[in-house]
């Protein structure tokens, strides 16, 4: 990583990319905001929308788009969320509204942005919003529509409640939307040529079957991949297209992870505890996910998936019925919001990346996710007897963040879980 | 063996010195501004009095929330394990203590003589139980001391419900200004702390196997709340105060050998 | 026509006696646990300062936290109603008012004449905003009035005090003290913390000139300087901030009075 | 609002607004089973059918206990009270709960009702959040069709087309009641207060509704018989997170304004509209439910906004009371979006945020008296 690149890392309070492509995929990203800017230029209407909406529909049109709750994500990366959510605030939106949208909210309502946000963020024409995953992720967006008097289109996720498999009428339903998505986009100027959605379809399996090669590796013990890394991987799927090198990037990607564990190199040089964290990923001081390592233990896997949209199950893709088996493929996944589905995930990933113990923070401010935390606790311990720890964190909006507090909580944790590992040794 | 055991609380400091598995002597000072050397003069005191050099102590173990700035301590202990580490080294058969301290609260679960199963700490918006009763017994002019006492006398039920501390007081202000009896509105406070520390016996299944401890352990009204909500007679040992001190001296023992 | 205006805080008890167009009299007393008494001993003060007695009074209207608990008045009206009323007898042009008593802060908009058109009160969060202040002065005992003094004295914004929550600001201090940051840092801290938390109030409310600040807050030099700066403009300040709220509860009694007799005279 | 001579026949609405239970208990041990509901996008007919009474649940004022610890406190309290009820064995009485699609801490409680009560698993109607239009009348269909097997699997008989249309009809009639007493609202002074139409209206969402009609007729009459009440301050409607107890209306008329108008659960949002009747009556529930723009969970927003604002001509509102339960999402992003289109029409809106158990009512009493002090002081 040229010097240039690690003194901006070194002032911003992220941590500086591990893995040699991590810096490859934030250039692309990069090239995705310029490239929409370009797009704008040009005339193109340009969409504000959601990770959870079928982007391959986007990319098959030649929809520019910009994703609100990654950028809103950034926002609290780099440390500007106590002014955007000022400005959402004096709005009169409640500090009790989800923090992350709020941020959100801030970045869309004011123009003086900081260079990042200046290139990151382009003046949306249309709006493609979604009820996924949560109350708040289906309403941050009415915002950006009231303040552009943009047109809009909704798309309505119905929950899984069924349990696997999904019905019919449901998949249909979804299915529809999608096609109303595309009416709308076509409306506004835009054409679909099929044999284009069945080849982004295509590459979304190819890149989905790539992904969970990475996971593979990403499972191995010592943990070969830190936190922060796994977050940039997670967005690169959303931020960098077929055109731009994502399938390279990922094979780059696997083939270092590939690398590291062969050889046995792990992020800490004595791995001694592997933790899940369970939550928002604490956005405002991303360090802290490198906190425990001082005690040898690591993050061996974070749950960016909330940000970024859980990867799509590569296996119900199916490039000739693209609609349909989107629509199957997204509310299958993990992230659609009842507990079930959240919970067989994580007692699954607790057996995958052979964790010792959970992290499950609660973000005050998260409709989501609090409720299914004591659910998912239980159902841990019951399935493989790993103990996990609830306790407050507010990681988004620096203004309630405390470092102290989590330090302690993160302190006793490690603490605790050695004692019971010394002693079972 | 000679062993100490700092606990340097946001309001209290508690000194102990463990003796040939006993506990020697043991002092409670204010913590006031400056943790360090508030922690030194209480060490440096319950040494003087036991006639024990600072060079016979084979280690210094240090917990509460003031632990990471007391340099001279060789140990650093949580406040999770010098719960429960305090009531196995007094009463072994114990398996799970619950610890009502001046900063926050804690429910430990933990097998009889054995490693720690599961555990829980108030949640924010609920941190700072001593310090809310402080500002209680200012409002309404009532000394902390005599709060459990009056509580018992009660008998009308008033709902102090929220869980904030800065709203639970807004709450006690207007029923102080709607002439309801005093002792009324201290058994409504003490409800609402016990309500929230058997939510979290409750996370963490606690079996009837426990002991409180901590500061507002001597509270009559709480622990008569918390039996009313538990269900079960609860055992206070006899200086619940310095019990996470004598956890942290004896965690540094055992992790000696 | 002589009206009594009572105003029982959380913290303090207040009372003002108007005659005609003027301050007769005026008391401040702190507010013992018992608000009906506080209200009767600040009424006694008040009535032998202007050697009246209570039947002397037309109109008698009670405000603030215990004023439903004042027997003697005729009327209880809201303490935001009665500070907007008070502040426009002191400045005329006034159209934001900050009133921060004990127990929550409030930013209140009015018109040409004193009458509320917009308010907003502090979420439950800051709920102690003006409570905070009270507990960092008994924390860092320093006496309440001397906290602005000792928190210009620090240089710059002092440490920084995120936290809305009283309790959880509370902690941040207790870590700077350990750290042996000076009181005047942290008390800059405090105040720069409180200023940044009400601006976001006076935003919300839309913020027109004059602007008044009232309640006990107003002595507090720290907290007024600093939110000058935020707002830049200038904070108007009459010469006894906290009888703003009892002033405009006497004046509603004499306007309340005057509609009275009016609907009597036209009914006869 | 003075001189108001209190209605005899509201009584029955009062007993069973204290003690809902009770009626439940009353028709097990006269008529048969009970299903619990929540969430008024459960279509109460296919249940009334199946020859069994759907009982809507509701909380209590006491604070939540053990609920946090299974919910965390910062999510919705008024279901994290319902929680604490069904921990405490309050509703074991339940043959069946059916829930639906609202919020999110709708489907957590879904989740945790099958996990930790001791009770026959819940069952989920997923009826889409995206109403007003063609696209889901297939799937929401079929969700009720669903709905209605599931019911049958508990009545043990068949609900026919004709007892459908029978329970439509015996619903319409409640409503249409409901809609006539509050119509009396819109004169000036209204003939009842919004406390007496808040109790009508909740106790009749709880007792049977074959009951509940005849009781309607004699307390509409009674009304109409009364001397109107005198002078009133500040026109206010009510809006807002559900409301499950008069307290709060009741707070606003304590103050010298009066409600009248509320766009409740409890209280319009429940009757305002009529499902027409049709040979095939699950298409007309679909499109009794598609049409109305009843909650902040459902899309389009546009269209509950224009609802309100329709309201407050209709029942010439001064001005807009908006209660926000803590942490409930919804409605906390509505808000400030309805204060900007209820100002382009100058209508004045107060957003309040409370908490279900009456915690910081005295700093609560405070805004609204202000909020009304803005109209005219009397």
């Amino acid at each position: 990583m040229n010097q240039q690149n690690h003194d901006r890392a070194e002032s911003l309070p992220i941590p500086a990319p591990d893995l040699k492509v991590i810096d490859q995929m934030q250039i692309g990203f990069v090239k995705r905001f310029t490239d929409v800017k370009q797009a704008k230029l040009e005339g193109k209407p340009v969409v504000y929308t959601t990770v959870l909406a079928p982007r391959e529909i986007l990319q098959a049109m030649g929809v520019p788009y910009v994703f609100g709750n990654v950028l809103g994500a950034y926002v609290s990366i780099f440390g500007y969320s106590a002014k955007y959510c000022q400005i959402a605030e004096d709005l009169g939106l409640s500090r009790e509204v989800c923090a992350a949208h709020r941020c959100t909210v801030g970045l869309s309502q004011h123009d003086e942005r900081e260079d990042f946000f200046n290139l990151a963020y382009t003046e949306p024409d249309l709006v493609i919003g979604s009820n996924f995953p949560c109350s708040a992720e289906s309403k941050s967006f009415l915002y950006v529509i009231d303040r552009y008097k943009t047109p809009s289109y909704i798309i309505d996720t119905p929950a899984n409640t069924w349990k696997c498999p999904v019905p019919e009428h449901a998949v249909t339903y979804l299915a529809r939307q999608y096609q109303g998505m595309i009416r709308f986009l076509e409306e506004n100027g835009y054409t679909l040529d099929m044999d284009k959605l069945r080849e982004e379809v295509a590459f979304s399996k190819r890149l989905n079957e790539l992904i969970a090669e990475v996971e593979v590796y990403r499972r191995a013990v010592p943990t070969p991949i830190k936190a922060y890394d796994s977050v940039i991987a997670a967005c690169t799927p959303l931020l960098v297209s077929k055109e731009s090198g994502a399938e390279l990037l990922f094979e780059k990607l696997r083939d270092e992870l590939k690398e590291r564990v062969d050889n046995g190199i792990g992020i800490v040089p004595n791995e001694r505890l592997r933790l899940l964290w369970i939550g928002i990923p604490p956005l405002c001081d991303f360090k802290l996910l490198n906190y425990p390592e001082k005690h040898g233990a690591v993050v061996a896997k974070s749950l960016v998936e909330f940000l970024t949209g859980f990867n799509l199950d590569p296996d119900l893709i199916d490039p000739d019925n693209p609609l349909e088996s989107l629509a199957r493929a997204s509310i299958s996944s993990p992230i659609n919001p009842t507990s079930q589905g959240m919970v067989d995930y994580f007692v699954q990933a607790v057996k995958d990346y052979r964790i010792d113990g959970v992290v499950s923070i609660t973000k005050r401010t998260c409709c989501l996710l609090p409720g299914s935390q004591r659910l998912i606790k239980d159902a841990i311990f019951k399935e493989t007897g790993v103990p996990s720890v609830i306790f407050d964190l507010d990681c988004i909006d620096a203004r309630d963040y405390d470092a102290a507090a989590a330090h302690a909580n993160l302190d006793s944790f490690v603490e605790i879980l050695m004692a019971k590992k010394g002693a079972a040794s | 063996m000679i062993l100490a055991g700092l606990d340097v609380g946001a309001l209290w400091t508690k000194a102990v010195i463990l003796k040939d598995g006993a506990v020697a002597v043991y002092s409670v000072a204010r913590t006031g501004d400056m943790a360090e050397e508030a922690a030194e003069q209480c060490l440096n005191g319950v040494l003087a009095s036991a006639g024990i050099s600072r060079s016979d102590v084979a280690a210094v173990a240090v917990t509460g929330v003031g632990k990471k700035l007391i340099p001279f301590a060789d140990k650093q202990v949580s406040e999770i394990v010098s719960a429960a580490k305090g009531i196995q080294y007094l009463y072994p058969d114990m398996e799970g203590v619950i610890d009502l301290g001046g900063e926050s609260t804690r429910v430990v679960k933990f097998e009889a003589g054995g490693g720690i199963v599961d555990y829980a700490q108030n949640d924010k918006c609920a941190a700072g139980t001593g310090m809310f009763l402080d500002a209680m017994s200012k409002v309404m002019g009532i000394k902390v001391e005599d709060m459990g006492a009056l509580s018992l006398q009660s008998t009308a039920e008033v709902n102090i419900t929220s869980m904030c501390v800065a709203f639970a007081e807004s709450e006690v202000v207007s029923q102080v200004h709607r002439q309801t009896p005093k002792k009324d509105i201290v058994r409504g406070i003490h409800k609402s702390i016990a309500s929230r520390v058997y939510g979290m016996v409750n996370s963490v299944g606690l079996s009837e196997k426990n002991m409180v401890i901590g500061g507002l352990a001597l509270n009559v009204g709480i622990i008569a709340c918390l039996e009313e909500l538990m269900k079960i007679k609860l055992a206070v040992p006899e200086n619940p105060r310095i019990i996470s001190a004598i956890g942290a001296a004896f965690a540094a023992s055992q992790q000696g050998e | 026509m002589i009206t009594l205006g009572v105003d029982i805080g959380s913290l303090t008890g207040k009372a003002v006696i108007f005659r005609d167009h003027e301050i007769l009299a005026w008391d401040i007393i702190l507010t013992g646990p018992d608000s009906m008494e506080t209200g009767k001993t600040v009424t006694e003060n008040v009535l032998n300062k202007a050697g009246l007695k209570l039947e002397d009074m037309e109109f008698i209207v009670s405000t603030g936290y215990g004023r439903i608990v004042i027997p003697f008045a005729h009327k209880n009206i809201s303490e935001i109603s009665c500070h907007a009323k008070g502040a426009h007898y002191f400045f005329p042009t006034a159209r934001t008012i900050l009133d921060m008593g004990g127990q929550d802060c409030k930013a209140i908009r009015c018109d040409e004449n004193g009458k509320v058109t917009d308010f907003v009160m502090n979420d439950k969060c800051a709920a102690g905003a003006g409570r905070s202040m009270g507990i960092m002065a008994d924390f860092l005992n320093v006496p309440l009035e001397q906290m602005g003094e000792l928190s210009l004295q620090a240089a710059g914004d002092g440490v920084p005090i995120s936290s809305m929550c009283v309790v959880f600001a509370r902690s941040e201090v207790i870590s700077y003290l350990r750290e042996g940051v000076s009181k005047s840092e942290v008390l800059a801290g405090a105040c720069e913390a409180l200023a940044s938390r009400v601006r976001g109030l006076l935003t919300r409310v839309g913020i027109q000139n004059d602007f008044i600040i009232s309640g006990g807050i107003a002595k507090n030099p720290g907290v007024v300087k600093r939110l000058e700066q935020k707002l830049n403009t200038a904070a108007n300040i009459c010469f006894e901030p906290q009888i703003v709220g009892a002033l405009g509860a006497a004046i509603f009694g004499k306007e309340l009075a005057e509609k009275r007799n009016k609907k009597r005279s036209e009914t006869q | 609002m003075n001189n108001i001579t209190p209605l005899k026949s509201i009584t029955p609405f009062k007993e069973a607004i204290a003690a809902p239970g009770k009626i439940a208990l009353d028709w097990k041990a006269h008529n048969g089973k009970v299903i619990g509901f929540r969430c008024i996008s459960v279509p109460e007919e296919i249940i009334w059918a199946a020859g069994m009474l759907p009982f809507p649940l509701y909380g209590t004022q006491e604070a939540v206990r053990l609920a946090d610890s299974y919910f965390q406190p910062c999510t919705c309290e008024f279901v994290r009270n319902i929680f604490d009820l069904a921990l405490d064995k309050k509703f074991s009485f339940l043959d069946g709960l059916v829930l639906s699609n609202t919020c999110d801490i709708m489907k957590r409680f879904y989740d945790l009702w099958n996990a930790y009560i001791d009770a026959p698993d819940a069952y989920f109607i997923n009826n889409p959040q995206k109403l007003m239009q063609d696209a889901n009348r297939d799937y929401h269909v079929e969700e009720f069709n669903l709905f209605k097997k599931w019911i049958e699997s508990i009545s043990g008989a068949s609900v026919t087309d004709k007892k459908l249309n029978e329970a439509i009809a015996l619903y319409n009639e409640t409503r249409s009641l409901l809609k006539e007493i509050a119509l009396l609202r819109k004169s000036d002074p209204p003939l009842l207060t919004g406390t007496e139409a808040f109790i009508i209206s909740m106790g009749a969402t709880i007792l049977p509704k074959n009951a509940v009609n005849p009781l309607l007729r004699e307390v509409l009459a009674e009304i109409k018989e009364r001397q109107a009440p005198d002078v009133f301050g500040a026109r206010i409607l009510v809006t807002g997170s559900i409301i499950d107890s008069p307290d709060l209306i009741e707070m606003i008329e304590e103050v010298d304004g009066v409600v009248v108008a509320d766009d409740l659960c409890t209280s319009m949002r429940y009757y305002w509209h009529q499902v027409e009747e049709s040979p095939e009556p699950i298409h007309a529930l679909y499109s009794y439910m598609n049409k109305r723009p009843y909650c902040a969970c459902m899309h389009p927003m546009g269209a509950r906004f224009d609802y309100i604002k329709d309201l407050a001509r209709e029942f010439k509102a001064d001005a807009v009371i908006q209660f926000n339960l803590k942490n409930c999402q919804p409605f906390l992003f509505d808000a400030p979006l309805l204060k900007k289109e209820l100002e382009l029409m100058d209508l004045p809106i107060s957003i309040l945020d409370i908490g279900h158990d009456r915690s910081g009512y005295g700093q609560l009493r405070t805004r609204i008296q202000a909020f009304i002090e803005m109209f005219d002081i009397e």
